[in-house]
């Protein structure tokens, strides 16, 4: 296993590359390579689960000398959310993107964007990380516009816009710890801030760091491209950007920059604190008064973000353990929810909440699965939802935050009053003349949407059989700065 | 440390242009400044005084060399950055003429059907 | 199409010497000044000079852009296939040819080949962005021709 | 030493003509006028391979760009200034400045690299990969997985390319 580590980035890119030489006639074909190869890689990643930790040397050469990868619990946890988001989505857009053309192209886009992701999660040097990223919403940025109409376009550019801004910030924040350091290797760079001391140049790098990646990952002050570009995205990959990008390239970065490279501060604890606060209130009281449904789903997005972000400010073991989880559960309840949505507008043709009702008649399966989602992201027990939620308050409690105890139990019930608003439009009530002949999707669709809903339900319920081996080694992974450091430069610090 | 502060100033400009102009082109100019400034960082913070570029030739005498040569590692940095930074380009300017072809203007105050 | 007589009969002449310079670029990369990247895009140039000045024609006909596609996917794979050729000694990327005399062109491996498969990305990929900058937009008024048409790349060659 | 204030002050010219004019083709030119200093400052610094390459990447960004500009009927701006953006991005901008000036006290004086893994490279890159040109040795040998990533940044910039620009995004006859 250790020695196709590399095989994570290699297989979708070489997939990608290949699948573009086949001629349209054998779409079919391409449909089953793509698949094969995504399975191939969940399966190597469910290899991968409770494997010791280790570090890849590519080209032999030691750091900080070459490129090091570094497998441990926490990349591990986000490489699985990326393959099942990924299969799944994968296996919904062979009957959604139908109604685009260029396929092949929209495949080959999307393997590129896995192997991004994987990129990013799997590296364990910071130029690195930054190419991969570039890799990752570069093809975000064409899979937003992929329908080319007016509003697909105008989000797609505004993504980009501040998509390069954040990029550019990244590398700078790259370039001045490069200036102060000499050496671009994440534990490396740990291992002398740690006998150096955490100096102006340092803070300033971390400034551009959390602004940065805040704004890939959408957190509140720089969210203004989310709404936008998520719900203009084809369904699948509204689910990928909601489900893991945001998360690959936000929140999974800014955990490895703040806790294994720069190392907790009280300023930084104080900063990703009010971010996440920020995040939960805003997205959610702008996702209230939405009635585009895929909107309305996009700034949830910004509040459940602003759940993990609050976890993991909070620093503290438990809190990390539920904003772990949380990213976990958000990943899958996200996803199934754009799927629906998109399922929806498959069959109506319409994203409007008011123009929808009593969908449950003709779309049992659709709905079904909705509903359980909406229970999941307003935290009703037993689903998923609810566990990390209750995780994340009690850990706010226990540090005696109990202000933003009572905020994050407001803006959960907010959620449910938003959901309830959904489920009351489109799930409930009477059907509209216009929709009378509507039909249930496709058997894969409905497959698909059912294996979501499933995960759902058991993630939350099956927490003490995976906990151990997935989540509660990530949280110690990423307590422990010191051990990330021995890991890679193999030398006791 | 001047010479620092004038390339960041480089970099603020191409912010100010990125937030101030409504223009689509003038927005993918300052993209193109942005990636300047930093491309010129990375370079200035591997210069040595008087140092030669990381190039060997035959019957140079290498310990020298290795004592007078500017740091190669952000060049190599930087061209990767080049690269990356005429990609974004290329889509940019796709997606711009795409938008121009569409709402027949490049403003963006008049290119708005998202709300919210 | 393209420009007056004197103009083409310089670039005639100019032409070889840029795909020559090009080419020297690419291959001694790793020996003088250079590499893959630039050396591509100087190759590119000379494409773009072709197209200014004999008109588009000529040039798609040195290069047609599904052959120019085809190229890129190739190059792409080329350079991945050298990432994963590293196995056959060890790990990822590893530079197992032997490395030969140093200043000399077999000195580094596997680098030259390297070279070679990104020279190829670059001019492909760059000719083909070029060709569609340069078409886009000409064919708005009879769009309705290509309703079934997916593939608008696909239509540049066939409308010439 | 003065030559590099000299050509960064020109940059710097050149980037306020190119943000403040309001003709597009001289604002593109414009730009192309730092990026062409810039290239020379490159040379400058040791960075030949860089200047090579910022040269011809310049054409050819300076080709795509007068491409988006020529298809426009009217390269003059209208006038309308948005007053609050202004004000809140200088705002935003002085920030910015008076941190990184707070940051930078810190760091090295210009010319002194502090060159701690880079070293390596300059001591042993011709014995350990073989190519006399370091800056070679760098990108295609110890960090070639950087440079796969590169190439593959520009195959996606190209291929999302030819996405947004074909012609029909969406089938028709299929509802929606």
């Amino acid at each position: 296993m250790q020695q196709l580590y590399p095989l994570f980035v290699a297989i979708p890119l070489g997939v990608a590359f290949l699948i573009l030489l086949f001629p349209k006639s054998l779409t079919k074909l391409v449909e089953v390579i793509v698949a094969i190869a995504e399975i191939i890689l969940l399966i190597m990643v469910i290899a991968l689960i409770g494997h010791e930790p280790f570090s890849y040397f590519i080209g032999k050469w030691i750091p900080p000398i070459g490129i090091t990868l570094v497998s441990d619990s926490i990349s591990t946890l986000l490489l699985l959310l990326i393959n099942i988001v990924g299969l799944l989505s994968l296996l919904y857009s062979f009957k959604y993107m139908e109604m685009y053309t260029s396929k092949i192209r929209f495949y080959s886009l999307f393997m590129l964007m896995v192997a991004g992701m994987s990129g990013v999660v799997i590296t364990g040097d910071i130029f690195n990380l930054f190419v991969f990223l570039e890799i990752a919403t570069i093809s975000s940025y064409a899979l937003v516009g992929f329908g080319c109409e007016h509003e697909e376009l105008e989000a797609s550019f505004k993504y980009m816009i501040l998509g390069s801004v954040s990029s550019t910030l990244i590398l700078l924040g790259i370039a001045i710890l490069y200036a102060t350091f000499g050496t671009l290797n994440m534990a490396d760079l740990a291992n002398s801030i740690l006998a150096n001391g955490i100096n102006r140049s340092v803070l300033f790098a971390e400034g551009l760091f959390i602004m940065g990646f805040g704004l890939k990952g959408a957190m509140v002050p720089f969210h203004a491209w989310l709404p936008d570009a998520h719900p203009s995205a084809p369904a699948p990959i509204s689910a990928m950007l909601s489900g893991v990008l945001i998360k690959a390239c936000g929140i999974y970065a800014i955990i490895r920059v703040v806790y294994h490279v720069i190392g907790m501060t009280n300023i930084t604890h104080i900063i990703l604190m009010s971010l996440g606060v920020l995040s939960m209130v805003v997205g959610v009281l702008l996702a209230v008064g939405q009635w585009d449904f895929k909107r309305l789903l996009a700034y949830h997005s910004i509040s459940q973000m602003g759940y993990v972000m609050v976890g993991i400010g909070l620093a503290t073991p438990l809190g990390i353990l539920g904003a772990l989880f949380h990213l976990m559960n958000h990943a899958f309840f996200k996803s199934l929810l754009f799927l629906c949505s998109g399922a929806v507008e498959y069959s109506t043709g319409t994203r409007n909440l008011k123009e929808m009702g009593g969908l449950f008649k003709r779309m049992p399966v659709t709905s079904s699965s909705c509903s359980i989602a909406s229970l999941s992201i307003s935290g009703i027990p037993p689903f998923n939802g609810f566990w990390s939620k209750l995780l994340i308050i009690i850990a706010l409690v226990q540090a005696e935050y109990y202000a933003i105890a009572a905020v994050t139990v407001g803006v959960s019930f907010l959620t449910l009053v938003s959901f309830i608003k959904v489920q009351r439009y489109s799930i409930f009530g009477d059907l509209p003349e216009k929709l009378k002949n509507i039909k249930e999707v496709p058997v894969l669709m409905g497959t698909v949407l059912v294996i979501f809903a499933v995960l759902c339900l058991l993630s939350g319920l099956l927490y003490p059989f995976f906990g151990n081996t997935l989540l509660e080694i990530a949280r110690d992974t990423v307590i422990d700065q010191q051990k990330y450091i021995q890991l890679v430069l193999q030398v006791v610090p | 440390m001047t010479i620092y502060l004038m390339c960041f100033f480089l970099f603020v400009m191409g912010l100010y242009c990125l937030i101030a102009k409504k223009h689509l082109i003038k927005k993918i100019i300052g993209i193109a400044i942005l990636d300047y400034a930093v491309n010129l960082f990375l370079i200035l913070i591997g210069y040595k005084s008087g140092g030669i570029p990381p190039v060997l030739f035959e019957g140079m005498n290498k310990q020298t060399f290795s004592q007078q040569s500017v740091d190669p590692l952000p060049q190599a940095l930087v061209l990767t950055s080049i690269v990356i930074s005429l990609g974004v380009l290329i889509m940019m300017v796709s997606i711009a003429l795409r938008l121009y072809e569409k709402y027949k203007t490049f403003d963006t105050s008049e290119i708005s059907r998202l709300r919210g | 199409m393209g420009m007056s007589l004197i103009v083409k009969k310089v670039t005639q002449f100019v032409i070889g010497l840029i795909f020559l310079y090009g080419i020297n670029i690419i291959l001694f990369g790793h020996l003088g000044v250079g590499g893959g990247f630039a050396g591509g895009v100087i190759l590119t140039c000379g494409f773009i000079l072709i197209m200014l000045v004999f008109g588009r024609e000529k040039a798609i006909q040195k290069m047609r852009t599904n052959v120019a596609h085809f190229l890129s996917c190739i190059g792409a794979l080329a350079f991945l296939a050298i990432a994963l050729l590293g196995y056959i000694d060890g790990t990822f990327f590893f530079n197992f040819i032997d490395h030969g005399k140093e200043f000399h062109l077999h000195s580094a491996g596997l680098i030259p080949f390297a070279d070679i498969a990104i020279s190829i990305i670059i001019v492909s990929a760059i000719f083909t962005i070029f060709v569609l900058l340069v078409f886009f937009g000409r064919f708005v008024g009879d769009a309705e021709e290509y309703e079934n048409d997916e593939e608008y790349v696909g239509n540049i060659d066939r409308n010439l | 030493m003065l030559v590099f204030y000299t050509l960064l002050a020109i940059m710097i010219l050149g980037s306020i003509v190119a943000i403040e004019t309001r003709n597009l083709l001289s604002s593109v030119i414009s730009v192309g006028i730092v990026g062409f200093t810039l290239s020379i400052l490159f040379l400058m610094l040791g960075a030949p391979d860089l200047a090579i390459t910022q040269v011809v990447v310049e054409i050819l960004a300076l080709v795509i760009l007068i491409r988006a500009t020529i298809s426009v009927d009217n390269t003059a701006i209208e006038k309308h200034r948005d007053t609050f953006a202004m004000v809140s991005s200088l705002v935003f901008v002085g920030l910015f400045l008076v941190f990184a000036s707070y940051a930078f006290l810190e760091m090295h004086a210009f010319g002194e690299s502090l060159m701690r893994t880079s070293q390596h490279y300059l001591d042993n890159g011709l014995a350990e990969t073989g190519a006399s040109n370091i800056v070679t040795s760098i990108i295609l040998d110890y960090r070639a997985y950087d440079t796969l990533g590169e190439a593959t940044v520009l195959f996606v910039s190209v291929l999302g390319a030819t996405v947004i620009m074909r012609r029909i995004g969406r089938k028709r006859g299929v509802n929606l």
